[in-house]
């Protein structure tokens, strides 16, 4: 599973790194990055079981204290 | 600059991550034909402990069925063969019976063909809601699979032999299909039978099927109808009073009406042709008045005497006894459902839909208001033709 | 940033496809069964009034999209907190529908399948098309929606035998209130979401017609979602309410002859193809949005992390679909109603008073 | 990954640095070192040709022509050059001006072509393409004699693009064949041939044809920009061309077009188009290039539009069938039984019973094998070929069945994709990958799989341009006048513009509608002169 999680990552990188590079974009390089990154760390902790939280309970917990939910 | 073409063009990349989702993706679900059962009927009693259900699957065997006498294959001795594999299962729900047919079964029960469900009696008298539940939450079997009842076994039911068709269950969905030639049988589908459990107070009717036997061979013969009150079976009406429900839901689309001549001793068959039910209702009297308004339109089919009927006033005679005739069905069909306090017709769903308000206020005690519910009954009958000869094959002049 | 143009009525279709992409499947019942369909026209209404709000702004601001009128209104501190919770609710909305539809895949079809296997086929496609731009995102929508509709409007033929019209009775079963609160949620969803097109306007050819562009575009959708729900509510009557997803048994009643039986696959192909197409204008609206929040030149290298992101999101969107209906019934009003209705209107007020923007001439 | 980029980058700085071989090459007065350059460029290969003679014109002058074996006509050699060089000089009594050069294109060469060239490189192309040089002493230029031999294959119906009424022509494999067969058919003489030379070593001669003022001056630029940044040394066949031009190269779609018949190159260049011809190959490639244009065959036009109508979208039934049916199958075999009526179910089961392979295996292998036999088919001598079809298709076909190694419907879906396959044969490359990646999506995901890759293939047809135009179009975007010979096929006086997303330039082929009206002789034949008129006059009034 972890192995197929970096194949997938190696695979993105390789089309867009390249282009990245050679065009010399360096903001869109640094986003990039920055999403990339955040992406791959969420899938490797997905693919390693780890139990992340819901993000529709944390909604519904949140409005439901806010006192913000029909009925 | 940075284009669109550039990354495109990297189009082996692309062609990787397809070949990568291609083989995360595992053909889980992948069922080949070969390795299913085709589930054709389903039958559903009470085990020995009486408290697990024993359900019996009909499973297609389909070389069997399409073999026929052995006449493709060329062998294999397959011509002993029942074209089809009655399967019993017991559990404590029927998806547990499902699941435990797998024990016996070298393949895969597959539900989506399936076409009849048999109810025992003594499964409906508990309740059949279980049972429907599965039925309906599953995502393979169908919501137009026909419902039945069965004072017998409903495994028994099942390994019956058609003697037309190959696949016995098909042969009683076909059964049921043929009801307009009587209008003496309601077939119901699942998903019918679960809508009206959703409105709160019509009561289900569902079809009988029973075990025949003719010559010493069995049969199957549908007859009278099985009242549910919610999901619980209450009791039985019967024919007569199944084509009385019939005229009152308008579901009447053929069938013969044979009248008594009161003179002359003969008989006259009518042939319904189309009929159609108008219910209006006076909701402001107590107790509640129903006006069920009838229209027929039907053919003079046969008859038993000599003289001619076919003029103004002997047809005009001849469609008030049809009237007096629909008017005994309906009779007959409203005091058995009033004995079971069973909302067969859907009188109160009439009421919910068209006089809300006043619903609001009887809902609570139907069943009462139900028993004490006045119905006028007006059959309106039309007979428009008269069949191919104008006159009885006798001399003219005697 | 984005070189292709759209016309206005291409623009009709994508909102036409983005509204009803997520109805067609998941109808806005809301608990209101026989009269859903007065709900869906109050909603409708609502969604009218949410798009007078932004196009409104959008015509204000020319060449804009909604990311640069907020940093251009607030500053860009403020500016770009609003935006980010702006596009936390686009990129939420994108996985909510890939959420569902997978929902959809995995119970009625695909019931042994991972769910990852949907969401990563889905978005690599869903990337791919992105990242060809808006103007490929609005063609490929034509023929899809054309389908959807021909299907859905096909099917009410093919229902006539099975449709009852006793089962809308009683007309108005419902109170006020119920009507007010069904209406609500309806607004905010599905209608409401048109505030996705406020990124995607300023690439309109005609500019001066954008309104009437999503505006026709919401009618559109209401008039299809309205078929979609007269075949489903015709067809099923009250037993229609059990179930997760109506429409999908509706059509596994149709039965016409020996072959037109088994018409399942209908809904689940619309339900497909149009969320496909609402999960790619999610993406591209992030997408976009982020590039612009970022002051990049291209948004194009963003699309594949934000696709993975979004598909993440979808799978930590809820445990199981109690959880989403929950939220769909209870919350999703409040959660939505800031970004569909405050946010903008609070920044036409700003805009408004601060008599922005500066015209030539003006200092 | 990186390194193989970067290998691919260099080579292309490489390809760019190709020098190109154009030094001074100007001609000397002396002959003798004149034929001497013409030696060191061409070698001493045997079909080359120096004819020496003396001219005899008042003074002896040493002559001679080259030409190069086998390309050039002998009897225009013979009439046009010899005899009157040779033979008729001595009789001129004429005065011989300075220009001797002049004086013989002008007195006694009577051939058809004659041009003056002074640098070696456009004489050795001319003699190569089959025209004779003249050299004379003390003259710096030489005379390029047009001897070209016209004899070619006869124009035939070609094999590919096969109508049952319509003109029987095809264009062969010389361009002066080419472009005058194009020429017969249009006589507006705005119809331009733009001829240019591409292909370092082979020299091929290629000609931009167009209409002046119908077609788009934009893409007719855009075309020539593009022959022009070829830089390749060998250009055999169109095809050649068209993957150097081609908008998206990696594309299984072609973005060109092509066509080996004159009419429908006739009938493209009157929407718009721009046609490319090169020699040495009957096949025209025409741009832009719309998908829908392999659903048009020239039958359409030929027979009546009920017809027409109804074949075509036969045409698009087949096509759909070829690329969908193997998926559906799978997918509705192996995911979706529930979906087949159960009757059906029964017998597939039955036919299914013991055979050993997933029905997806089953497929593909089936449709591969068939592709195998195919291309046997065609590449064989054509009698054998035949009996390698009916080998193939009978006899496996039969047998792989009955020894229950496939099911019987897995072959009749098979043979059925195959037949649909040939009714739209220009889509057939792309029909072949599509149908077995469809066939493999649906045998991984079942309905999805074909959904998802339906949804893929239309983003990237979406995506597609044709030399600016949207390769879909007209379906996509939409553009509902120009279905009128899209969805259906109008009456030809219906048909009264071009398509808009081509021929915009001068959209208008004729006046809306305008058939001619039977003469109102017929008209009125049988009617009282008095109604008649009185209708006219009804209809005057409405007018007003």
């Amino acid at each position: 599973m972890i192995f197929l999680v970096l194949l997938g990552f190696a695979c993105i990188v390789a089309i867009e790194l390249p282009v990245l590079i050679k065009a010399q974009y360096r903001r869109e390089l640094v986003v990039f990055t920055i999403l990339t990154g955040a992406a791959f760390i969420l899938s490797i902790l997905l693919a390693l079981g780890v139990k992340l939280p819901y993000i529709e309970l944390v909604l519904i917990e949140t409005f439901t204290k806010l006192g913000l939910t029909i009925k | 600059m940075y284009e669109e073409s550039m990354v495109m063009k990297k189009s082996w990349i692309w062609l990787c991550l397809f070949l990568l989702s291609g083989f995360t993706s595992g053909c889980w679900d992948r069922k080949e034909l070969e390795t299913l059962a085709i589930v054709s009927g389903i039958g559903i009693d009470l085990a020995q402990d009486g408290e697990n259900y024993q359900v019996t699957f009909q499973i297609i065997r389909p070389d069997a069925v399409l073999g026929g006498d052995g006449s493709a294959g060329g062998g294999g001795g397959g011509s002993a063969q029942k074209p089809f594999w009655a399967l019993k299962a017991e559990g404590e729900t029927i998806f547990a019976a499902i699941r435990k047919a797998t024990f016996e079964s070298s393949r895969r029960l597959f539900l989506s063909h399936n076409e009849v469900v048999i109810i025992n009696e003594e499964v409906a008298q508990k309740g059949i809601l279980p049972v429907i539940d599965f039925l309906i939450r599953d995502a393979e079997p169908r919501l137009s699979q026909w419902l039945l009842v069965t004072p017998d076994q409903a495994g028994e039911v099942l390994q019956i032999e058609n003697k037309l068709e190959k696949i016995p269950a098909a042969g009683i969905a076909l059964q049921m299909q043929n009801y307009f030639a009587t209008s003496k049988v309601r077939a119901v589908s699942l998903h019918e039978f679960a809508a009206q459990l959703l409105e709160k107070t019509t009561a289900n009717t569902v079809p009988v099927i029973t075990i025949i036997e003719t010559d010493g061979e069995k049969g199957l013969r549908l007859e009278r109808t099985a009242v549910f009150k919610e999901d619980k079976l209450a009791g039985y009406l019967d024919q007569k009073a199944t084509r009385g429900l019939l005229w009152v839901l308008g579901e009447v689309r053929g069938g013969i009406i044979v009248l008594d001549l009161p003179e002359t001793g003969g008989k006259v068959g009518i042939e319904i042709s189309g009929a159609t039910a108008k219910i209006s209702a006076a909701v402001k009297e107590r107790p509640l008045k129903l006006l069920v308004e009838i229209n027929l339109e039907a053919i003079l089919g046969e008859k038993t005497i000599k003289q001619n009927l076919v003029s103004p006033e002997k047809i005009s005679f001849q469609e008030k006894l049809t009237e007096e005739a629909i008017n005994s069905e309906v009779e007959a069909a409203l005091i058995q459902a009033r004995q079971l306090g069973a909302d067969i017709f859907g009188f109160g769903a009439y009421l919910h839909r068209h006089h809300p308000k006043e619903w609001k206020g009887l809902q609570h005690e139907w069943e009462r208001h139900f028993r004490q519910l006045e119905v006028a009954i007006k059959a309106k009958a039309t007979i428009l033709e008269v069949g191919l000869i104008k006159r009885p094959a006798v001399p003219f002049r005697e | 940033m984005e070189e292709g143009k759209i016309s206005s009525f291409q623009l009709t279709r994508l909102v036409m496809s983005f509204m009803m992409a997520t109805g067609l499947i998941f109808p806005p019942l809301r608990g209101v069964w026989q009269d859903s369909w007065l709900t869906l026209l109050f909603g409708l209404a609502g969604g009218i009034v949410f798009a007078l709000i932004y196009t409104t702004l959008c015509l204000r601001f020319p060449g804009q999209t909604l990311i640069e009128i907020y940093e251009t209104v607030f500053g860009p501190i403020i500016g770009k907190l609003f935006s980010v919770a702006f596009l936390w609710y686009i990129f939420y909305l994108g996985a909510q529908a890939s959420a569902i539809f997978i929902t959809l895949l995995t119970t009625t079809v695909f019931t042994m399948t991972p769910r990852y296997v949907f969401s990563i086929t889905w978005i690599i496609v869903s990337v791919y098309l992105c990242k060809k731009g808006i103007e490929v995102i609005a063609r490929v929508n034509e023929p899809l929606l054309l389908v959807t509709v021909f299907l859905i409007v096909g099917t009410l033929f093919l229902v006539l035998n099975l449709f009852d019209p006793e089962n809308f009775l009683p007309l108005w079963n419902i109170s006020l209130s119920e009507l007010l609160w069904a209406g609500f949620g309806t607004i905010t969803f599905p209608f409401g979401l048109n505030i996705v097109f406020g990124l995607i306007l300023p690439f309109l050819q005609q500019r001066e017609q954008g309104r009437s562009a999503v505006i026709k575009g919401l009618g559109g959708a209401a008039l299809v979602l309205l078929i979609s729900l007269l075949i489903t509510v015709g067809v099923l009557g009250e037993v229609g309410e059990i179930f997760l997803f109506p429409t999908y048994q509706a059509f596994r009643m149709i039965q016409i002859g020996q072959v037109l039986t088994r018409l399942e696959l209908i809904p689940t192909l619309n339900f497909l193809t149009m969320g496909f197409i609402k999960g790619t204008i999610a993406l591209y609206a992030v997408s976009l949005g982020t590039a612009q929040l970022c002051k990049l030149l291209t948004y194009r290298p963003l699309v594949f992390p934000l696709g993975i992101l979004m598909l993440i999101a979808a799978h930590q969107s809820h445990p199981n679909i109690g959880v989403s209906l929950e939220m769909i019934e209870r919350v999703q009003p409040f959660y939505a109603l800031p970004f569909q209705l405050l946010l903008p209107l609070l920044t036409l007020l700003v805009a408004v008073f601060r008599r922005l923007p500066v015209k030539e001439g003006q200092t | 990954m990186i390194r193989f980029l970067l290998r691919k980058l260099r080579l292309a700085r490489h390809y760019k640095e190709i020098p190109t071989p154009l030094a001074d090459d100007s001609l000397q007065k002396n002959i003798e070192k004149n034929i001497a350059l013409f030696r060191a460029e061409l070698g001493e290969s045997p079909d080359i040709v120096i004819r020496r003679f003396t001219l005899k014109l008042k003074k002896e002058i040493k002559a001679a022509i080259i030409f190069v074996e086998g390309l050039m006509d002998q009897q225009v050699v013979y009439d046009c050059i010899l005899r009157p060089l040779m033979l008729e000089a001595k009789k001129e009594t004429r005065p011989v001006g300075p220009d001797l050069l002049g004086f013989i294109q002008e007195n006694l060469i009577p051939a058809a072509g004659l041009e003056q060239e002074n640098r070696l490189s456009p004489l050795v192309a001319a003699l190569l393409g089959g025209d004779t040089v003249l050299l004379l002493e003390g003259q710096a230029a030489a005379l390029i004699i047009n001897t070209k031999n016209r004899e070619n294959r006869a124009s035939e119906e070609p094999d590919t693009e096969v109508t049952i009424l319509g003109p029987r022509d095809g264009f062969t494999e010389d361009l002066r064949t080419n472009t005058a067969l194009l020429r017969r058919k249009i006589g507006d003489p705005r119809l331009v041939f733009e001829q240019m030379m591409i292909g370092r070593r082979t020299r091929t001669i290629v000609a931009i044809a167009y209409v002046q003022g119908i077609a788009n001056e934009k893409v007719v630029e855009e075309v020539r920009a593009r022959l022009k940044r070829i830089n390749t040394d060998m250009i055999l066949d169109a095809n050649y061309l068209r993957e150097f031009i081609a908008d998206a190269p990696f594309s299984p779609f072609p973005t060109v077009g092509f066509t080996e018949r004159p009419d429908v190159a006739a009938a493209r260049l009157l929407e718009g188009r721009v046609a490319v011809f090169t020699d040495t190959t009957p096949v025209v490639n025409t741009m832009p290039a719309l998908f829908i244009e392999a659903f048009q065959n020239p039958d359409d036009y030929n027979t009546h539009f009920l017809y027409a109508t109804f074949i075509r979208w036969l045409r698009y039934l087949a096509f759909l069938i070829s690329f969908l049916l193997p998926a559906l199958f799978v997918a509705l075999t192996t995911y979706h039984q529930e979906l087949i009526p159960t009757p059906l179910l029964i017998s597939m089961a039955a036919a299914v019973e013991g055979t050993p392979f997933p029905m997806v295996i089953e497929v593909v292998a089936m449709g591969a094998i068939f592709e195998i036999i195919r291309e046997a088919g065609v590449r064989l001598a054509r009698p054998i070929g035949q009996t390698i079809s009916i080998v193939g298709a009978l006899v496996i076909g039969e047998a792989v069945v009955s020894a229950g190694l496939v099911a019987a419907p897995t072959v009749i879906v098979v043979a059925l994709t195959a037949i649909t396959s040939f009714v739209v044969p220009t889509q057939q490359e792309i029909g072949i990958i599509l149908r077995l990646s469809l066939a493999v999506l649906a045998g991984i995901l079942g309905a999805y799989g074909i959904i998802l890759g339906l949804l893929f293939t239309l983003s990237h047809l979406a995506s597609l341009r044709s030399f600016g135009v949207p390769y879909l179009s007209p379906v996509i975007p939409l553009n509902i006048g120009d279905l009128k010979d899209v969805a259906v096929r109008v009456p030809l006086w219906a048909m009264w513009t071009r398509p808009r997303v081509i021929g915009w330039h001068e959209p208008r082929r004729q006046n809306f509608g305008e058939s001619a009206p039977p003469s109102s002789a017929v008209e009125g034949a049988d009617l009282p002169a008095s109604r008649k008129s009185k209708g006219n006059k009804e209809r005057e009034n409405l007018k007003k």
